[in-house]
């Protein structure tokens, strides 16, 4: 009859969760990077995963040794380092020293997340601020474009790959320009049908458009991002382009290049829906994404850099504050469908 | 027309004053703490530049060229006077302007932004027309970096950062941040 | 069937597991008289009740305890024949030690109540029958356990348009509603009539969430052509939130910081008014009440009527508490109380006595919030959530008010979306009880 | 201790204040203006380093030589003009005598004017202090920020160009990091001077508390 007491636990309501996890959510998002790094692999060869595992490195050791939480390595669970560092990987071009591409990773945690207190609390997308700064350190290095490589070549690296820490990576004599580049500079356009194949130069995860889009899909489906952030950007760059296109054919690019060209797709899917650094109320992602989309055009076509994906979406994330302060929900009850 | 868009596109975020010249940090660092006090103190520096613009095109043609030695203390002590006088000048007309932009107008004279609107504009050979859009450019993208950067620091100050880092050092991080995106715009219409 | 096929429902919300086959079909049992029962003197939000009995006193079920300590308050019956044997302060579910009253069994009695007469309820004026459900110890049943009877002192200048009967139990494991409803059509909608034609409402409408179809089938049946409708809708939590069914029935939105009278409308649990017909007809008062006891810890998940004070071991020893139990829970698994220990008493606000095995225990870890925007969907105040706990985490009180803290109601959606673990609704909880601290000391 | 002990002890106290315990950028965080705008180089920061001590300390003996005869109501006008003369004095010298500095300097030089650090020395200390005391205060505070300056030109040119005052230090195959010597670069490298000096602070602070038991011991 005397049944034992249970020691019983006392935790506050509610007592059911949906089951979600953050680690869970994270190894999800990296599982739909996986596409993206078979891509790269197959165009650019071993010299892609050099860089990615360079950049991971540099951003798993930087959070292992800087991470305020305590015991080290409990920070590395998250995933999100892992994350960041593949991301950043995959928008620097194929055979970037691994040095640079190892204080990426650096920077992108260091200065990117840790310095405003780790996962969660910073302001810019860590992989962005990593690129970023190699984009304004290397400016050289950083738009020198290998082609799009043969199944043949898959095991050649770049001389420059190797360069010792903080030596020049000597430029090898074959290098070429990105499509937006070439129709910055010369007014050629790139056929889309290659931008969407990845016979194009690029960074290593921008190159081959559909396995982006699939992934984008996929992640939208497991709803791992806000499906409006990457349809608010591709419509407004489509709109946007569109309207300059049809005044000035000639000169312009078609919004079908301005959509398949450079990092905008990787961006959109990748990028601009880190959620830390995004709006979170969904009238808010649509002025962001609109903004994203706004300043890519303007950068494009007007300003004095080819490509503007990573600055569009930075300056995006410094606005995101104020976008989350004027998209709150408005509470029920309140405003004007109160009775 | 073009030159007169890339002057203000120039001055508002390819050269902001703030992150591209490092001009009125002070009041970027002392202000932006409160989203609504940096907007007003952005507002606030926009008519002060206006001021200085024109200002600066008067003593250009009509004093500078008889004592160029002049140049620093008149333009200090006319800039500060002029807007004095203006200060009082909305005192009396707008008391509800005045409350939500005068108290910062006399801060804003001995800001170094301010200084170097007219010494630039001056030594550019800006026409008035040139330097109203110039003064507008540079003190829109001063409110646009002030207003951005009062949001982020909003942001930032619920966040867990970490002791070492917390105050300048942060506020310099973060502007160093927003600095880079700016760099986005880098030649802007220049090709216009 | 048609106003039951339309999407009725309100804005966000969640969709959590139901649960609740484990004891759907189960019919009401009744839960033997235990030997002892304790009665906190304050079962009820609002003032606690006055005894009237001493300690020594024989007293018959049904027989009045205790009387209102105010209007907020309400009255206390005996739940069985027995003899008061102590009046001293015992552990209240909530943790706190509250002045109650202990009445041991009389094992002789045949526990029937003593007979009485129906009220004519027609003859009462709204006063008086405001008294009557007070006298009555009407309490809400759905588990907020406010007085029923102050829902019915209409505030100067407004008007009861529209009586909503609350059918929706969108806590899952909970059955008791759907039981009540299922066994005692008629009583409910005897109940929700005699409140409708006291307080003069022009409409009634029963809400009831699409998974119980043979309730609605049932109460449709009762209902007939009448002027009472019953509404299906759409399964959601929280639903029977007042103002999140208002919205799903009238699509209206009552304002934040008022009451839903202040629209003309008047919502009551369904077991309230199968509550309220027992007393008009019979003269029952509230001494017992349905209550649904689930959960992989017990070995024969059922629907009790359990007899007011009964203990909650004893709740768990009749449907067989097995070894494994390592959480106890009074109410749904999304508002209700975690009990420390099981020597607390069955209250009439308890709609369900939950216990979870290490299985259905919440193990998730915390991780840093990442504004995924989760909680925000969830939440149907539309508030947003993640912004709330972490103003509340730095302690920025004026903000929290700003961004309307206030208005939540705590059905904890927001934790319950939230994948990184973060304790939202805990920290808004935490966060309002401070506000409220520091105006009650600065005012 | 005789007057002259506490005088020329206090004259030290106020000389060295300056360079670290309130040096004017580290803790003071002031005159970041020119701070920022011209350490791209360490040659740049000196010569702004050097112009600015020049008007600081000039300024400040003036100030403080008058200050019983400027009227409080017209004093920071006062101040401003003084201060704007001796600009004009340093600006006219630099000009004839390192030309390609001051045009590298541009209208930084004629910002000293703005230079909170100047201002706020005459108004809370020159105006109030006796003239060697003043003088000790400005060449300190000099000393501190030509200090700063020099740190963070010298960083700066360091990793942005690979050499230190044009003088390559890494041979030909460094690769500069091009960033130090824009605009973001400059405010990084003084986030993270501050950062390393509040890491200085904290050692500092935390230090005695975890040793005191074993010294205690110890003695």
């Amino acid at each position: 009859m005397t049944q034992p007491e249970p020691h019983l636990l006392l935790r506050a309501a509610p007592f059911l969760r949906r089951g979600l996890t953050t680690p869970g959510l994270m190894t999800e998002v990296i599982l739909a990077l996986v596409p993206v790094i078979l891509a790269a692999v197959y165009f650019f060869g071993v010299s892609a995963l050099l860089v990615l595992t360079a950049t991971t490195l540099g951003a798993v050791a930087t959070e292992w040794l800087l991470s305020p939480v305590r015991p080290r390595g409990v920070a590395l669970r998250d995933g999100s380092a892992i994350l960041t560092g593949l991301i950043l990987g995959l928008c620097l071009p194929p055979g970037l020293a691994l040095w640079m591409a190892f204080l990426g990773g650096v920077v992108a945690i260091g200065l990117g997340k840790l310095a405003f207190g780790g996962l969660g609390q910073n302001l810019f997308n860590p992989a962005l601020v990593g690129r970023a700064f190699l984009q304004a350190a290397f400016p050289t290095a950083l738009t020198t474009w290998v082609p799009e490589g043969t199944i043949t070549e898959v095991l050649s690296v770049r001389s420059g790959t190797f360069a010792a820490p903080f030596m020049q990576s000597s430029v090898d004599a074959v290098s070429t320009a990105t499509p937006l580049g070439v129709m910055k500079f010369e007014n050629v356009a790139t056929p889309v049908a290659d931008l969407l194949l990845g016979n194009s130069a690029g960074s290593l995860g921008e190159t081959c458009g559909v396995v982006i889009i699939v992934c984008g899909v996929f992640m939208a489906w497991r709803r791992l991002f806000d499906w409006r952030i990457p349809v608010a950007i591709l419509a407004s760059v489509a709109a946007f382009s569109a309207v300059v296109w049809v005044f000035d054919p000639q000169a312009s690019p078609s919004p079908a290049f301005m959509l398949g060209s450079g990092g905008l797709l990787f961006g959109a899917v990748y990028m601009a829906t880190d959620p830390v650094t995004s709006p979170i109320a969904p009238r808010g992602v649509w002025i962001f994404g609109i903004g994203v989309g706004a300043l890519v055009v303007l950068i494009r076509l007007w300003g004095g850099l080819p490509e503007g994906v990573m600055y569009a979406i930075l300056l995006m994330n410094a606005a995101t504050p104020l976008i989350d302060r004027i998209s709150q929900p408005r509470g029920f009850g309140r405003g004007r469908a109160a009775a | 027309m073009n030159d007169l868009l890339w002057i203000f596109v120039s001055a508002m975020v390819i050269n902001n004053f703030t992150l591209y010249y490092f001009l009125g940090l002070c009041p970027f660092f002392g202000v932006s703490g409160q989203l609504k006090t940096a907007f007003r103190l952005g507002l606030a520096t926009i008519f002060v530049m206006l001021i200085t613009s024109l200002c600066a095109s008067f003593l250009n043609a009509f004093v500078l060229p008889h004592a160029p030695y002049l140049k620093l203390i008149a333009f200090i002590v006319v800039i500060a006077s002029t807007v004095q006088f203006v200060e009082m000048l909305i005192r009396k007309l707008s008391p509800t302007l005045f409350r939500a932009l005068g108290i910062f107008l006399p801060l804003i004279t001995t800001n170094c932004a301010i200084l170097f609107l007219a010494l630039t504009q001056t030594s550019r050979d800006y026409s008035l027309v040139q330097g109203v859009s110039f003064a507008l450019g540079a003190g829109s993208g001063f409110t646009l970096a002030l207003v951005l950067m009062a949001g982020l620091r909003q942001e930032a100050s619920l966040a867990s950062v970490p002791e070492i880092v917390k105050g300048t050092a942060l506020n310099m991080i973060i502007a160093g941040l927003l600095s880079l995106a700016f760099m986005g715009f880098a030649g802007l219409f220049s090709a216009v | 069937m048609s106003s039951g096929l339309f999407k009725l429902s309100f804005r966000h919300g969640i969709h959590p597991d139901e649960h609740k086959d484990q004891t759907a079909h189960r019919p009401f049992e009744r839960m033997p008289f235990a030997d002892r029962l304790i009665l906190p003197l304050r079962q009820h939000t609002g003032a606690p009740c006055e005894p009237v009995v001493g300690v020594g006193a024989e007293v018959r079920r049904g027989q009045v305890l205790a009387t209102p300590g105010g209007f907020v308050s309400t009255t206390l019956h005996s739940p069985v024949t027995g003899r008061v044997t102590a009046l001293a302060a015992r552990r209240h579910p909530n943790g706190q030690m509250v002045p109650s009253m202990e009445i041991d069994t009389d094992a002789y009695s045949s526990q029937r109540l003593p007979p009485a007469s129906s009220i004519d309820w027609r003859a009462l004026t709204l006063d008086g029958f405001i008294e009557e459900v007070q006298r009555a110890g009407l309490v809400g049943l759905g588990g907020a356990a406010f007085p029923t009877h102050v829902k019915y002192k209409l505030p100067d200048g407004r008007r009861c348009e529209r009586l909503v009967v609350n059918g929706c139990e969108c806590e899952p494991y909970l059955t008791s509603d759907h039981r009540t409803m299922v066994e005692r059509p008629e009583a409910v909608v005897r109940g929700a009539e005699i409140v409708a034609t006291m307080l003069g409402a022009k409409e009634t409408v029963i809400g009831v969430e699409l998974n119980k179809l043979d309730a609605i089938e049932t109460l449709r049946r009762v209902v007939g052509e009448g002027p009472t409708r019953v509404i299906g809708l759409n399964v959601k939590y929280p639903q029977g939130a007042e103002k999140m069914l208002i919205k799903s029935i009238f699509d209206l939105e009552v304002p934040a910081g008022k009451l839903p009278i202040d629209v003309g409308i008047v919502v009551n649990n369904v077991a309230s008014m199968a509550a309220v017909a027992d007393y008009f007809d019979r003269g029952q008062p509230l001494i017992e009440r349905g209550v649904t006891v689930a959960g992989p810890g017990v070995d024969r998940p059922s629907n009790l009527i359990v007899p007011v004070g009964t203990s909650v071991r004893d709740v768990l020893r009749h449907c067989g508490l097995n070894h494994e139990t390592r959480q106890v829970i009074m109410g749904g698994p999304m508002m209700g109380m975690p009990l420390a220990s099981l020597d607390v008493p069955i209250l009439k606000g308890t709609s369900g006595i939950l216990a979870f095995t290490d299985e259905v225990v919440d193990h998730t870890a915390e991780y840093a919030c990442l504004k995924c925007g989760r909680c925000l969907e969830a939440c149907s105040n539309l508030l947003n959530p993640a912004r709330l706990a972490r103003l509340a985490r730095a302690g920025r009180w004026n903000e929290l008010e700003m961004n309307y803290v206030m208005d939540c109601m705590e059905c904890g959606a927001c934790t319950y979306a939230c994948p990184s673990g973060v304790p939202v609704v805990h920290l808004i909880r935490a966060a309002k009880t401070s506000i409220r601290k520091r105006k009650a000391k600065g005012e | 201790m005789t007057d002259h002990a506490v005088d020329s002890s206090r004259l030290y106290d106020e000389f060295v204040k300056g360079i670290w315990k309130e040096n004017p950028v580290f803790v003071q965080v002031l005159g970041m203006c020119p701070m920022l705008a011209v350490t791209n180089s360490a040659v740049n920061a000196l010569a702004m380093g050097l112009a600015t001590a020049f008007v600081l300390i000039g300024s400040s003996v003036l100030v403080s030589l008058f200050r019983r005869l400027i009227p409080r109501q017209v004093r920071i006008s006062t101040y401003i003009i003084i201060i704007a003369t001796f600009v004009t004095v340093a600006d006219f010298t630099l000009e004839a005598v390192v030309p390609t500095v001051h045009r590298e300097l541009g209208a930084f030089i004629s910002l000293i004017v703005v230079n909170c650090l100047i201002l706020g020395r005459q108004e809370a200390f020159a105006s109030r202090n006796p003239i060697h005391v003043a003088l000790a205060d400005a060449v300190g505070m000099a000393i501190g920020f030509a200090f700063a300056l020099f740190c963070l030109g010298a960083t700066r040119e360091i990793l942005g160009s690979g050499s230190l005052f044009g003088v390559s230090l890494f041979g030909e195959n460094f690769e500069p990091w091009v960033i130090m010597v824009l605009p973001p670069g400059g405010f990084l490298m003084l986030g993270f001077i501050l950062l390393f000096f509040n890491w200085v602070q904290q050692r500092r602070t935390l230090r005695p508390s975890r040793v005191s038991p074993a010294t205690r011991e110890a003695a």
